[in-house]
């Protein structure tokens, strides 16, 4: 029972104590758009964070070790291997 | 294979999201999966214009939606929405005039509805 | 049937997205399936009686918030939290929710098919 | 009497900024200010649609924009910031399409720039 | 020279961190629309608010003794009677 | 000749928060008016260096950023605080920028006759 969590911008956009609250350790986080400038903010959600590789790239973010880079394809696949998607 | 529905809420101005919604479904059909619609709500509905004047170095909204309405992608638009929003549904390009009812429909006979914002 | 959960998190005239949710919220359950709305941050704000937008030319959306219960949706939450950080207890809302604490909206999110913030 | 420019960058869907605004149009007008420009930027421009269709019970933006230009008030719009979003610039009713430079020369010479969003 | 802070939503929708250090004491805080919903969250910029009393009494927002109630003539002539003018 | 500041506070590719912003400070650069631009919180990054935005077919718009200084537009600041918060430094940035303190922000704004936030 994972929930897919999808962010397009910085932490700062959305209301943080919520979130920490609605995001479990077994939910995947997806960093998409200006929310991949952002992932020292959002490393506190989860360990592993997913990063939207072209979104990445043309921002000119180098990813750290535990960010995993993802392709659309790969964010297709995500979409059905969780159970529901949140567009924050 | 699956079966999307997609929803987009943000204007055309967005052109991050824009970009991002677009190639999401070009990943879809690429892999076999049916999209039974792209719904355009809240400010989305602008995308459905007839009019924007882009330069050539923008990200060229329309001819976007044109090429995932010849590959006979079902592209709506709310129809409440836009009329608040000033939205001439009388002309709509590529997306047609739908109710909320509609895609709710569609919605609920989804495996997967993924929102763009 | 499906489970279908309508999120609002804006405050009550940010735009019309209360307003959008609302409309969502009725027609997924126009369309019989299991609707819920959850609402959390300003937009608890949004079930503040006495409320009268009519005054300043806006439209009483508040009257059509009461039509949720006329129309069986009966599945309206309100973040516990967010009606402390804002000063509301139950007695202040328009219609009957369910306060929910962060472990109950937890469960109450993986029980969805389809979740849509708006 | 001071000299006012007021300017708008929030769309049509948000009823409460557009009373706000026309509120406080009429409060500088009644008081004998000047407001040499009320100015749609950003999701601003949509205000300048024709195609408005609200119910009765809905704040009626065209038809308060009306009354302020029938005070003679200068209703401008910024043009590329139009054309970016699609707004038909050939049909925007009481508003005049007008360029940045337009508002920025009024901007400078007015005593005050209010901003409402 | 005092400066003029207008605020139309409540305080989440803002970047807080970066407003407590450009809000002076002598500047004049002002609340619109869904901001009065949220006087409490506002009070830490300035003793006294003040609060565009239409906005206000459409929300059924109760007023403090230390908020001062504005109509739109007296808005208006804030921003005269002020250097500055910043809707945040 | 008056003093404009032109406030960005918005992500990069937020909108077009940041281009409307760069086109109103050209503008009245233009009209020859006393214009100054500060960045702070998400709105630094719009400086951050080797972003290729039309590699997914975005306008380049840091190539118009830097016209900047081809226009004499010399006040360009950043906020001291969001350019750590961004782990940014001053060799990070597409242009040259001065980078203010809270209190010099205090002091650039109670400079300004006109103030607007984009």
């Amino acid at each position: 029972m994972s929930t897919l969590h999808i962010f397009s911008k910085p932490l700062n956009y959305y209301s943080a104590n919520q979130l920490e609250n609605l995001i479990l350790s077994g939910d995947k986080v997806l960093l998409v758009g200006d929310a991949c400038f952002a992932k020292k903010q959002f490393r506190q959600f989860a360990d592993t964070l997913l990063i939207l590789e072209q979104d990445a790239q043309v921002r000119a973010i180098k990813l750290a070790d535990n960010d995993k880079a993802i392709s659309y394809e790969d964010f297709m696949a995500l979409t059905l291997s969780t159970n529901q998607s949140i567009t924050w | 294979m699956a079966r999307f529905v997609l929803s987009l809420h943000t204007p055309p101005s967005d052109h991050d999201t824009t970009q991002r919604i677009v190639k999401f479904a070009n990943a879809c059909l690429a892999q076999g999966h049916t999209i039974d619609a792209i719904f355009l709500y809240q400010q989305g509905i602008y995308h459905a214009s007839t009019h924007f004047d882009l330069s050539s170095d923008e990200l060229q909204i329309s001819a976007l939606w044109q090429q995932l309405a010849d590959q006979k992608l079902n592209l709506m638009l709310c129809v409440t929405a836009a009329q608040k929003r000033g939205l001439d549904i009388k002309n709509t390009g590529v997306f047609k005039v739908a109710g909320l009812a509609e895609f709710a429909m569609l919605a609920s006979d989804a495996d997967k509805w993924v929102q763009f914002k | 049937m499906i489970n279908v959960l309508v999120m609002s998190q804006c405050s009550p005239f940010d735009d019309l997205n209360i307003r959008d949710a609302l409309d969502m919220t009725l027609i997924f359950a126009a369309v019989d399936q299991n609707v819920s709305w959850l609402f959390s941050g300003p937009a608890v704000l949004a079930l503040k009686k006495h409320q009268q937008p009519n005054n300043i030319g806006l439209k009483d959306f508040f009257k059509n918030i009461k039509t949720l219960e006329i129309y069986d949706v009966e599945n309206i939450f309100v973040c516990e939290k967010s009606l402390l950080d804002y000063g509301l207890n139950k007695h202040d809302l328009l219609i009957e929710a369910k306060a929910l604490n962060f472990s109950q909206q937890q469960t109450l999110i993986k029980a969805q098919q389809h979740v849509v913030n708006l």
